[in-house]
């Protein structure tokens, strides 16, 4: 117990760092892209993360909403968030202008296991804006093409105008990723799927000994996909997701995003299906 | 001006409350002034009829936000005497320190944000602090120090949850009144100013002859207990007050009208009542200064209820200094125990506003059987018409608009506590 | 604040009275509805200041200074509270600053207790009678005398700067029995009749398999049951000694230029608690209840190793309407859904 | 710069307090009135500007035919619409009538009861027009309301928890009065947001923020019968100033036929 507190404590880790936005994008409606640069150029040198882990944004006044970095991992000048607009902090955030600043502390949480996938076959699922913290998995995939088999990204949301960086499609596809994309509702432009994101499922015949899932999305999406990882007999300890859960802190102290033995934002938010069974069907959790 | 002139004034502002008031004018003469109630009815007195004793402190002060302690301090007194509860020199100490609290408070916001106003030509506190800030913002901390009083001793400004029957729930914390002595000081010093202030300000002249009623005590100035007195000479004990004081209910308004009897009169009751009923009773402090200050004491000059008012606050905050610079130690005892039991109790105290009155009569099984209560402002209210019977001449000359604001001015000369189920709203004068 | 000498307390499902008995001694009250968690943890405390600059934010940690702070009386139960609460702010990736500044400078004195009230079931939880570590000093009380234990090198300097003489071989030996008798009566309990005239129940918990056994019963009808009597009102845990959820929000002033970020004790029985943009997670009080119980004494295990509860008994009596974590337990134990 | 924020403060039966807080915010007030423009608030202004107005406060009850009617007319005239007091939330102390023959309470107090026009019952506001945002209270704490007026100014939530009263009695470190001295307290029903003066005075908490989310008043009151609370007590303290509101009315009923 002693040792633990005479740990030295490098920083705290309340404190946030101040960055500048210095790029806003609007993706979709109520959707933005935000480019932050810390304002503190040693932060900012030293500020590494891996796909899949968040920030937390602070608006002072409104507070912390955890987000998850959209750019890509081996670019170290900025990072994206793409952020929706949801309530108090996203919609101050939104009131951003380029030039403003925000707090940030981070960056938090677990990755995406794409180390551990090179060599093996990669099935991206993923709705609406579950697309965002998958895209730094996806570079780094595409910065690392040659080390990975099949890559397969199914995309989905409600309708055409829902769907997130599609300028980048093309040149996803260019490096052989199949990318599938499907709405729930189509509109008169609209040539593709119709449908769920868990019947792209069907469109492919997988390799179940070789292929890693990865989905984020609605939780009742991340259900279906589940169930048809493991209907594929793709073993549950290759099949991960992304839970979203209240967090206040991102550290493990505030309790607040604990789902069973899990703390989302420390043990989380990409859990493995074997972690997440348990609890994953069970409502009020 | 035209001979039939009908206007009609939406609001009446800067009072509690909302209402109307109706004046006909034939020419010069005043055939009719009616000041109508519109503040709904709330019953109090029936739905405190079988609750318990306690809780009759609690639901008395919902009958007025802005001044919520003189209804508790008449419940408490008044069950007391119904269960024969004396309390101790230190409750009784402490209740006064707490009148003095609410004093201050209504007193500071009437006097600076409210009245003062009408005097230097502002629609409001709000607009007169663009040009006298520091005036306002000192008015703002004299009632704030008010209020930080009302909070140690009564947990919360608005409807005090510290107050009981028996005394107080909990002692106040000697350390916090202590810490709040220097403003204590500061504020008499302020009210001193505030009285220089206001005693400068030019007053319309309507000089009336008022019969002022107001409690009255051998040596204190009268808050919380006292015999009823008036300027016609009446002096009896609070149990007789219903033999001569009666109220009546006035046609088209939900308001009941308290005359003196037998011969049915008006009288007034307030600040102005009671600096010439009770003047020497007056702290040395505020004695002094009223006696500076260029009035010339008895009054008969509601317009300068706000100097009455001002020399009240220098009061309320020497006599607060003084009790707390006295509290050196919490009392042991805070709370008379007692056992609710039937009995019959009154009592009058002074509200910011004149004269409250309670009487309850406690039933067998211990809980309120009947409760009478009659707030200041249905005791002035006739006064009040009287008033504007004859002012109104005096001000039909000008346009609608100057004779309205002179009228509003006049009313609030009572600070009319409205909600206490008396509400005022609209002016109607029609010219024939 | 004043210690009861010469009181002791009574505690049972929502009652706690301290009563004035001729036997008590000094420290003969047990547990009562304070902890060392608002010591170091305290209810509320600023994280982070925030001023707005030229168009920026200036934003600083308060400084953490604490002044040493010594206490005394503090029992086993809360002394493994204490531990848990370590591994908490201390323990994982993260450090919390402020609650490791106040722990270095605590100063902890231990009391052996002498008798148990009705709520206490430490011995189930392995959590006491006896204090096993983690103070400066221990005070056992035998009769006119204090049995003094020394535990750390601080408690050892502070000591011996005292005029105290040495404990005979005896002495120390009866200080030893008064926790064995006390944990030998303890023990008995479980083994009582339950129903004893009148009286409260003396509690104890069978923990045996709990983490299964309460994970393997998430559906069982129990919770809903209590969820009949729970007020959700958070009494339970802000009592807890090892309960830590916190809110952390921020207060600003009217301009919005000047911001702290403060964060106060939360509860997983509050709404706010799960409360996410798409929805409340936890919206019913079953599911709340179940929340507490299965972290507390489950999943808590996972986390850290340990059980989150103490055995300190503080959440029974504290809870308004008495409800009672060894009979949820028993209960759901008497009628599991699940083969757990 | 944006135009300022119209804002307008309406009264309807009740007891002024809760207006009066807003001028008992006696630090803020003043910077209040410079952020935004204090249209209509006849307890402090004669200026009285014409709507629409963005933001409304109400206070008190609807208890009369001619109030009913004007709070439809308010509605429209306002764009956000906040009730603040617990008369504007749940009908406040005068809903007491609710459960008694108004006309008998007529009969008592008026000689001439014709004059005496009011509805036989008093009700929030929310029952007759759509509301957007409550501040509870009996009344309103004022720190709520600064920040309320805070949060329209700058778009955010405002910051008003909805758990119980004991949350803060235990942030305060304050004994429980409930358990250690067997008073029949509201807190654990109640909503926080007064300061838990109540038990910070050694005294019961008797529900002036009106039922907190999720409320069991059923459980609370079946525990305090058990432990010997005469019934009438506790039909008593549900039957405040916030006896009207579902919760604690529902209990009381079932407490009063018990
Ligand atoms: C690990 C993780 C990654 C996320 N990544 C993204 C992302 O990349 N882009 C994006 O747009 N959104 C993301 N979210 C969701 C985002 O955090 C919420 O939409 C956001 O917190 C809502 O905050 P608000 O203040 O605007 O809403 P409000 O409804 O006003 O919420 C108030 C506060 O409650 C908490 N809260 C509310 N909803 C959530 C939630 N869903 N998750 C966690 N805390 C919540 C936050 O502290 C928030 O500030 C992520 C959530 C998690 C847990
Ligand atoms: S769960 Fe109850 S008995 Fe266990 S440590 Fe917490 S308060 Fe004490
Ligand atoms: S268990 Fe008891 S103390 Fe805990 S939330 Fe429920 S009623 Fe409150
Ligand atoms: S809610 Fe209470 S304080 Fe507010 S106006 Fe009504 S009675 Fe007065």
């Amino acid at each position: 117990m002693r040792d633990t507190i005479d740990k030295p404590l490098i920083h705290n880790p309340w404190l946030a760092q101040s960055a500048q936005v210095v790029g806003i994008r609007r993706e979709i409606s109520g959707v933005a892209t935000y480019d932050l640069v810390f304002d503190d150029a040693d932060v900012a040198a030293s500020y590494r993360f891996a796909p899949g882990q968040f920030n937390m944004l602070y608006m002072p006044g409104f507070g912390e909403s955890a987000i998850s970095i959209s750019s890509d991992p081996s670019r170290h000048d900025l990072l994206s968030h793409t952020i929706r607009v949801a309530g108090n902090v996203t919609q101050a955030i939104a009131r951003q202008n380029v030039g403003d600043r925000i707090g940030l502390r981070g960056p938090f949480g677990s990755c995406w296991p794409v180390e551990k996938c090179r060599g093996r076959d990669v099935v991206i699922a993923c709705g609406g804006i579950g697309l965002a913290p998958l895209r730094p998995a996806i570079y780094y995939i595409l910065n690392h093409r040659s080390d990975f088999g099949r890559v397969i990204l199914l995309y989905g949301a409600r309708t055409p105008s829902g769907l997130l960086y599609t300028s980048e499609f093309e040149s996803w596809r260019e490096k052989n990723i199949d990318l599938e994309v499907t709405v729930d509702i189509g509109d008169e432009n609209w040539t593709g799927h119709i449908g769920v994101v868990p019947l792209l499922f069907y469109e492919h015949r997988l390799q179940a000994d070789r292929t890693t899932v990865l989905s984020c999305g609605p939780e009742i999406m991340m259900r279906f996909v589940v169930f048809e990882a493991l209907a594929r007999k793709i073993r549950p300890e290759n099949v991960f997701v992304s839970m979203e859960r209240n967090m206040s802190c991102a550290m493990g102290f505030c309790g607040h995003c604990q789902i069973g033995p899990y703390f989302v934002c420390k043990d989380g938010p990409v859990f493995d299906y074997r972690q997440a069974e348990p609890f994953f069907n069970l409502e009020d959790f | 001006m035209p001979a039939n002139r009908t206007f009609v004034v939406k609001a009446l502002s800067r009072v509690e409350g909302e209402g109307a008031l109706y004046v006909k004018l034939d020419g010069d003469r005043v055939e009719h002034v009616e000041l109508n109630i519109y503040e709904p009815p709330r019953f109090f007195e029936s739905f405190l009829r079988g609750r318990s004793v306690h809780e009759v402190p609690d639901i008395t002060a919902r009958i007025c936000g802005i001044c919520p302690v003189a209804y508790q301090m008449s419940s408490c007194h008044a069950l007391e005497q119904a269960l024969g509860i004396i309390v101790t020199p230190e409750i009784r100490k402490l209740r006064r320190l707490l009148y003095c609290a609410e004093w201050i408070e209504s007193h500071s916001l009437h006097m600076y944000l409210l009245h003062a106003p009408d005097f230097l030509g502002y629609e409001s506190g709000i607009s007169m602090a663009t040009d006298h800030r520091a005036v306002v913002e000192k008015g703002l901390r004299m009632k704030k120090i008010g209020n930080e009083l009302l909070e140690i001793l009564g947990g919360r400004a608005i409807h005090p949850i510290n107050v009981t029957v028996g005394g107080f729930y909990r002692a106040p914390n000697r350390e916090a009144l202590k810490k709040l002595l220097p403003d204590l000081e500061w504020g008499l010093a302020s009210a001193i100013e505030t009285l220089e202030l206001v005693s400068a300000f030019e007053f319309p002249d309507l000089e009336m002859d008022y019969d002022c009623v107001s409690v009255k005590h051998s040596h204190e100035y009268p808050m919380n207990e006292g015999r009823i007195v008036s300027t016609s000479g009446l002096d009896i004990m609070v149990e007789q007050y219903e033999q001569y004081f009666e109220e009546r209910h006035m046609p088209q308004s939900t308001a009941l009208h308290s005359v003196l009897l037998p011969e049915g009169k008006s009288y007034l009751v307030g600040p102005l009542a009671r600096i010439n009923l009770c003047f020497d009773q007056l702290a040395p402090t505020a004695k002094r200064a009223a006696e500076k200050c260029g009035i010339e004491w008895p009054s008969r000059n509601n317009f300068q209820s706000i100097v009455a008012r001002a020399v009240e606050v220098i009061d309320a905050y020497e006599e607060a200094v003084a009790i707390v610079k006295d509290y050196n130690a919490e009392p042991t005892q805070c709370r008379i125990p007692y056992t609710p039991k039937a009995g019959k109790g009154c009592h009058a105290t002074e509200a910011p506003r004149g004269l409250i009155y309670h009487r309850y009569r406690i039933g067998d099984d211990g809980l309120i059987a009947e409760a009478k209560i009659v707030p200041p402002t249905s005791q002035n209210q006739g006064q009040i018409e009287s008033d504007l019977r004859a002012y109104v001449p005096r001000v039909a000359r000008f346009d609608d608009a100057v004779a309205t604001q002179k009228c509003e001015h006049l009313i609030r000369n009572y600070d009319p506590c409205i909600s206490c189920s008396t509400h005022f709203l609209k002016l109607t004068i029609e010219r024939g | 604040e004043e210690l009861p000498i010469g009181y002791i307390d009574r505690q049972d499902g929502g009652l706690y009275r301290l009563e004035k008995s001729d036997g008590a001694g000094y420290f003969d009250y047990v547990v009562g509805p304070h902890s060392l968690k608002s010591f170091l943890f305290p209810p509320r405390e600023t994280l982070l200041e925030s001023i707005r600059q030229n168009g920026g934010w200036q934003m600083t940690a308060p400084p953490t200074e604490v002044t040493p702070l010594a206490i005394i009386g503090v029992r086993s139960c809360d002394l493994h509270a204490l531990a848990v609460q370590d591994k908490v702010f201390l323990g994982g990736p993260y450090v919390d600053p402020g609650y490791k500044a106040r722990r270095e400078k605590l100063f902890v004195v231990a009391v052996n207790c002498r008798r148990a009230s009705a709520t206490c079931f430490c011995h189930s939880m392995k959590t006491g009678p006896a204090v096993q570590g983690n103070f400066d000093l221990a005070l056992t009380e035998l009769g006119e005398h204090f049995l003094v234990e020394v535990g750390s090198e601080k408690g050892g300097d502070v000591a011996g700067g005292l005029d105290w003489a040495a404990a005979s071989a005896e002495q120390v030996a009866q200080g030893r029995g008064v926790s064995e008798m006390l944990e030998a009566e303890l023990q008995s309990r479980e083994t009582k009749p339950r129903s004893n005239e009148g009286g409260p129940r003396e509690r104890f918990m069978d923990t045996t398999n709990i983490h299964d056994l309460l994970l393997g019963n998430l559906e069982h009808p129990r919770w809903a049951e209590v969820a009949e009597r729970c007020l959700a009102c958070a009494n339970c845990t802000s009592v807890c000694p090892t309960c830590f959820c916190v809110s952390v929000e921020d207060v600003s002033d009217l301009s919005g230029d000047n911001v702290r970020r403060e964060r106060a004790w939360d509860s997983c029985f509050t709404m706010e608690h799960s409360y996410t943009n798409t929805g409340v997670i936890r919206k019913t009080t079953a599911a709340r209840y179940r929340q507490w119980l299965t972290h507390k004494l489950a999943t808590w295990i996972d986390q850290y190793g340990t059980s989150g509860c103490v055995g300190c008994g503080r959440c029974i009596t504290w809870c308004p309407v008495g409800i009672d974590i060894t009979e949820e337990v028993a209960a759901i134990r008497a009628t599991q859904t699940d083969g757990a | 710069m944006a135009r300022k924020p119209k804002l307008a403060v309406f009264k309807f039966a009740s007891c002024d307090g809760c207006q009066l807080s807003l001028l008992d915010a006696e630090d803020e007030l003043l910077a209040v009135a410079g952020a935004v423009d204090i249209a209509y608030f006849l307890e402090a202004r004669t200026q009285q500007i014409e709507g629409p107005y963005d933001v409304g406060l109400v206070e008190g009850s609807v208890t009369t035919a001619h109030d009913a009617a004007r709070i439809q007319e308010i509605r429209k005239q306002c764009r956000f619409l906040v009730t603040i007091g617990a008369c504007a939330t749940a009908g406040g102390i005068q809903a007491l009538r609710n459960w008694a023959d108004v006309n008998d309470f007529i009969d008592r107090v008026y000689a001439h009861p014709e004059y005496i026009k009011t509805l036989a019952t008093s009700t929030p506001i929310a029952d007759h027009v759509t509301v957007d945002f409550e501040l509870r209270g009996c009344p309103i704490n004022k720190n709520q309301l600064v920040d309320l007026v805070a949060s329209l100014l700058h778009g955010r939530k405002p910051r008003v928890p909805s758990y119980a009263v004991c949350v803060e009695c235990k942030q305060r470190q304050v004994v429980c009065v409930a358990v250690a001295q067997g008073i029949a307290c509201l807190g654990p029903v109640t909503q926080a947001g007064c300061g838990i003066i109540c038990p910070a005075y050694n005294r019961d908490c008797y529900g002036c923020f009106g039922p907190k989310e999720n409320a069991n008043p059923n459980s609370l009151a079946g525990h305090y019968l058990a432990t010997g609370k005469p019934r009438g007590e506790l039909v008593r303290l549900m039957r405040n100033f916030n006896a009207n509101a579902k919760e604690f009315r529902l209990t009381s009923n079932t407490v009063e036929r018990l």
